[in-house]
């Protein structure tokens, strides 16, 4: 089923926002990894996906769960991230979501029921199958959401997961986002077929694409599977986008042609939330100017904090390997010392 | 007291904890109608549903996976891998996933989940059923293991690993589940990462682990009729590693060996070896020796399977060797 | 697509022949484990899969390659096995296809193109996608062919090597053996959809299922995949049948009704066979008798082959872990006596 | 003589292999048109097509398993695992499959085939993209390993490995790619297996492997300052492990040390820190040290990823220690 766009149009405003807070904060993180002041050689930014993430957790109830991929930081903004403590995260800080342990591909907060970003790909997908047990189990009404990219089609345990869902009738969504790479792979580089929801219809889940160009329509498929899945059909969406720039920051795509990126870049789901915004007179463009303003004034304050914010200490190393009741993991230096002071 | 199967202490501690907390689940591969490849969850499924025992797919990764996100989420999964030998598929969620998530994500959560298999020779079951695979787990960051040789020990460490905050991987031995004893299960049990000394003895240590302790009390047996007094530690847990049980009794009488059935090269065995080596240095008379599997395949051949892993006759040979002029 | 039965009528005897001999080398190692002359606590009988067997094994040229799983005593019977060093490898004797060391789970030969029997549910799927790639490489024409159980749709290397085939275009083909068993788990227990060529469909290749009662429409339909695969499509085949017996030679089904146990077994290949012979002309009921008999013959003289060959000698254990030009791995007992002999 | 990279020396000897024999192939993620992710490919899909480098979908366990079937059946595979932190998705078809086919079917076939892939620490890439886990693959009977820390070897070992007749693991260090070395390839490399003596002291014996050979070579600098001379040795494969080199060394010196950058706790330290002092007991004077990794996951933070590992300072200062009234 390709789910067609419905008209919503009240959301848009808030949609358009929560994309627009997304690009500010990812082009701010690209500037501060240029900087060489994030932690991590790998930073991966999620440009030109903003309507998956703005749209499927717009569809997600405040008790719902989900895990991302490494391309998760539009996400977890859209869910209602603190962009300060990412970013802090990220500069592998102590101020950061994961006391700079984790970084831009392992955040994670319980708080939000973000149960963690992964840098495996497909590494995140099977936790949703026991969140969503979990829901069930203390009938809490959550869902839980795996989002991944299209390369995690290639990972077995993708389809292992999906199979657990529908034959357990679990309220489990998985949510693949197709920005048509991954790394240098284009997806019909990756697969024979690129109708990627046909699997989870072989599988005996809901099944649709979606064009990730349009939130609103991203955002109404969403709701119609995560509806779904809360009544025990698990659902897959796929939401069709295009990756702006490089794998990584670093990455300049020379296995794509400038008209690909030009074409590719185009289809820019803020370029056209902000034209249906005006088109339809649920915004002026003065209003608009405003928010772009106060979103890049925002994110601004956030590279601030993440530069200031500390280092974690040198003993932090040792902490949170096992729970804090227990003893810490013995430094490597403690035990030599005891095999040196023998006598 | 009553007498259990090894098995059947097994299958009390998963019923005691599931009638105690409603969040303690089971899952995975015939667990549940089956009642388990080796019979540890008979009848389970009748005493607490098929929401709490639930039957999987052959999904190994996924199995894991669900535990890791049932862990994070409030529930208390006891996940089956039906061999250990399966562990192959399952090690990127519970190496990374499982054993990391605390601490990458800076404590905020933990996972309470615990890995229940089992493993080890005796069966003829061949080269990918056969395996003594501890040591991938206890080289992982972040990973609790148990292993018990005792039918008391089936009981409370699986217990305790059920209550424990961060995931255990519970090994069994495939050769024990029929071997029966005489138990108080209300009996306090010592605490969880507490090594037992099952024998006491003057002459030499036997560090051992899971069946490798039967072995071992056998050798000591055969040892004590040629005035050779064996003490046997069974360590119960290799993580947490109780060394300090270890290094007392070394230090004391100044000669160690350790037993394990797991493959010699860069095992548990090595990791036992070289800590007592290293850390009672003054008190050894002899270096220590370690009597594990061999470096090579299980085969299916009953006698080269029998041949492939350490057995009381090897034990109480090298020790007697050891001993020199004493024996 | 379900595949419809061809009238290749001329093939049935010697179809009905491949089966014949499977039962009968089926029930005698039966007999063997029960007693206690086979190495090994675990032995999978194929009665009631021998039409998949003999069906696809017919549609094999004799270059092409095949893995199997656990349950793969008739696939390789079918492919011309030696019966006796087949039954000396179950016995675990020095004389069988692996010298004694891998049993009845792990037979292979090299010679019949046998690249392994599984005790991993799943393992052997992915060597044909290289063995694809090798004949593709090598020009020889040949296909491979990977023959698994139902359960190992729960595997997600089932749908990677799926994945890769498909893409590349490979000389290969999926059989499912799909017996309705998993162990004890029915297969609408394990899936929520039961079709399982249609995942086939969503991954690029071809697909279909087949009644496996029926061993020409088996052989057929191999025919029809086994030319896709040797023309670069590769393909996905669903054998329909039942598991007469337990998942292992000691399990009594506790889990299956004495009803539904009693339809299954009616749905009988080789009745089925038998029955048309008769009814074709293609066979007198005294010639089948006598093919019956020589069967039973010939795999009686396996027992006594398998009873009277030799253990393997102790030393052998240290064989074939490398190259022979190696040095073998040095045995425990060495290393001890040189920690030992010290001085 | 010319002056190479390590990366460089990998993709001479991946393409001079490829020359030489046309049934060696490539195969992984990103290794053609991308040119691999730390570009050591780079260029072969141009000079080789794509026939020969394979780029493949992201499916790490089938990668290996069609290397184990390529073997099988004539081709040379030589597969890219991106990183080893992915090994866990492949261990059943490394360990069980590629470790025991020549054995469980009776030594009727090999499975030439290596695993390409690279490890450690050093550009802060967190938990799951910074791991050395070369202990799962030296424990697993029927697996060579191969680790090399110079340019030369980068090339030698390679094309070794490629020759092999058996799997091999081999593992690159991230952080050694753009080391150059002058290197004269067409002489005589080294047999395969055996250690490399990087450096001569009489005062103790270093024993270390891939990039650790770099921070004890330094720290043997410094040490020199202070005047205590170290024997550095480097042993470039861990399967086979050249046992006699450093027992040689270590009866002659009477100390050793080793350094790994794996965790410390049933890794591959603790199997060359047992070895040692099984075998070399009598020659010791003092207990074997063990430097290695933190028993603990890598954090992003640089800081506390440099922590995590040895380096120069730790191995110098334990040294130093170990010499006592020496230093
Ligand atoms: C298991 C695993 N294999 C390979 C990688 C290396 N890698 C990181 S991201 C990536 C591409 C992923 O593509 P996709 O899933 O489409 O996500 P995208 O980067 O496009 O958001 C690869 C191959 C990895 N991190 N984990
Ligand atoms: C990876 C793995 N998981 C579990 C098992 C245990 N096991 C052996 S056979 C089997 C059932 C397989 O069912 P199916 O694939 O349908 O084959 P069948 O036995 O019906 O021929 C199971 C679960 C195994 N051997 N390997
Ligand atoms: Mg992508
Ligand atoms: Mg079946």
């Amino acid at each position: 089923m390709h789910v067609t766009p419905g008209a919503s149009n009240s959301a848009l405003p808030a949609l358009y926002r929560t994309m627009r807070r997304i690009r500010s904060f990812e082009e701010r993180v690209g500037e501060l990894f240029v900087r060489g002041q994030t932690a991590g050689s790998m930073l991966h930014l999620s440009i030109g996906e903003e309507a998956a993430a703005a749209g499927v957790t717009a569809a997600m109830g405040p008790r719902d769960t989900f895990t991302t991929h490494h391309r998760g930081h539009g996400i977890f903004l859209a869910r209602g991230a603190d962009p300060a403590r990412m970013m802090a995260e990220i500069a592998g800080k102590e101020a950061g979501y994961c006391r700079g342990k984790g970084g831009s591909m392992h955040i994670a907060d319980m708080g939000l029921g973000h149960l963690g970003a992964n840098a495996i790909v497909g590494g995140g997908i099977p936790a949703v199958v026991g969140a969503g047990l979990s829901a069930r189990h203390h009938g809490t009404g959550a869902i839980s959401v795996a989002f991944f990219g299209d390369g995690a089609t290639g990972q077995g345990i993708l389809y292992e997961s999906m199979n657990m869902a529908a034959l357990w009738g679990l309220p489990v969504l998985f949510v693949c986002i197709n920005n048509q790479y991954g790394m240098g792979t284009r997806i019909d580089q990756a697969t024979a077929n690129t109708a990627l929801h046909e699997r989870a219809l072989a599988f005996g889940l809901e099944g649709a694409t979606v064009d990730g160009v349009d939130v609103e329509a991203v955002a109404d498929a969403a709701r119609t599977l995560a509806d779904a899945a809360r009544a025990g059909r698990p659902g897959f969406l796929a939401v069709t986008c295009y990756r702006f720039y490089g794998h990584a920051r670093k990455d300049k795509s020379p296995y794509r042609s400038p008209e690909e990126e030009a074409e590719g870049r185009a289809r820019d789901p803020l370029a056209r939330a902000r034209a249906r915004l005006l088109e339809t007179g649920l915004a002026t463009e003065a209003e608009l100017e405003a928010l772009d303003a106060a979103a890049d004034a925002e994110m601004d304050a956030t590279i601030d904090f993440a530069v200031a914010a500390g280092e974690p200490p040198l003993a932090s190393m040792f902490r949170d390997v096992f729970d804090p009741a227990e003893p810490e993991p013995e430094p490597v230096r403690a035990r030599i010392d005891r095999v040196l002071a023998r006598e | 007291m009553i007498e259990l199967t090894y098995r059947d202490a097994l299958r009390q501690a998963l019923a005691d904890a599931m009638t105690e907390d409603p969040d303690v689940v089971v899952l995975g591969e015939e667990v549940g109608r089956y009642g388990g490849a080796y019979g540890v969850t008979r009848d389970l499924i009748r005493d607490f549903g098929p929401d709490r025992v639930i039957d999987t797919p052959i999904s190994e990764a996924a199995i894991v996976g669900a535990a890791v996100g049932a862990a994070m989420t409030g529930l208390r999964p006891v996940a089956e891998l039906m061999y250990v030998d399966f562990i192959g598929m399952t090690m990127d969620q519970l190496g990374n996933q499982a054993a990391k998530i605390r601490y990458m994500f800076g404590g905020q959560t933990g996972v309470p989940m615990v890995l229940r298999t089992q493993g080890g020779t005796g069966r003829s079951a061949g080269a990918q059923h056969s395996q003594s695979l501890e040591a991938y787990v206890m080289h992982t960051p972040g990973l609790r293991l148990a292993m018990p040789a005792t039918v008391a020990d089936a009981y409370h460490l699986l217990r305790q690993a059920i209550a424990c905050p961060d995931p255990v991987v519970f090994i069994e031995h495939k050769a024990l589940y029929t071997m029966k004893e005489t138990v108080d299960l209300a009996a306090e049990p010592p605490p969880w990462g507490r090594a037992a000394v099952r024998r006491e003895g003057g002459d030499l240590v036997i560090v051992s682990y899971s069946r490798q302790l039967y072995h071992a009390l056998e050798a000591a047996r055969r040892l004590a009729e040629r005035g050779i007094e064996a003490t046997v530690i069974d360590l119960r847990t290799l993580n947490p590693l109780d060394f300090d049980t270890i290094r007392e009794r070394v230090e004391a009488i100044g000669r160690a060996m350790v037993v394990s059935e797991g493959a010699m090269t860069a095992g548990v065995a090595a990791e036992l070896s070289a800590r007592i080596a290293e850390e009672c240095f003054d008190f050894l008379e002899d270096p220590v020796v370690r009597v594990a599997g061999e470096d090579i395949p299980i085969s299916v051949s009953t006698a080269l399977e029998a041949g492939s892993v350490p057995g009381p006759e090897l034990i109480a040979g090298t020790a007697a060797r050891m001993l020199g002029g004493r024996a």
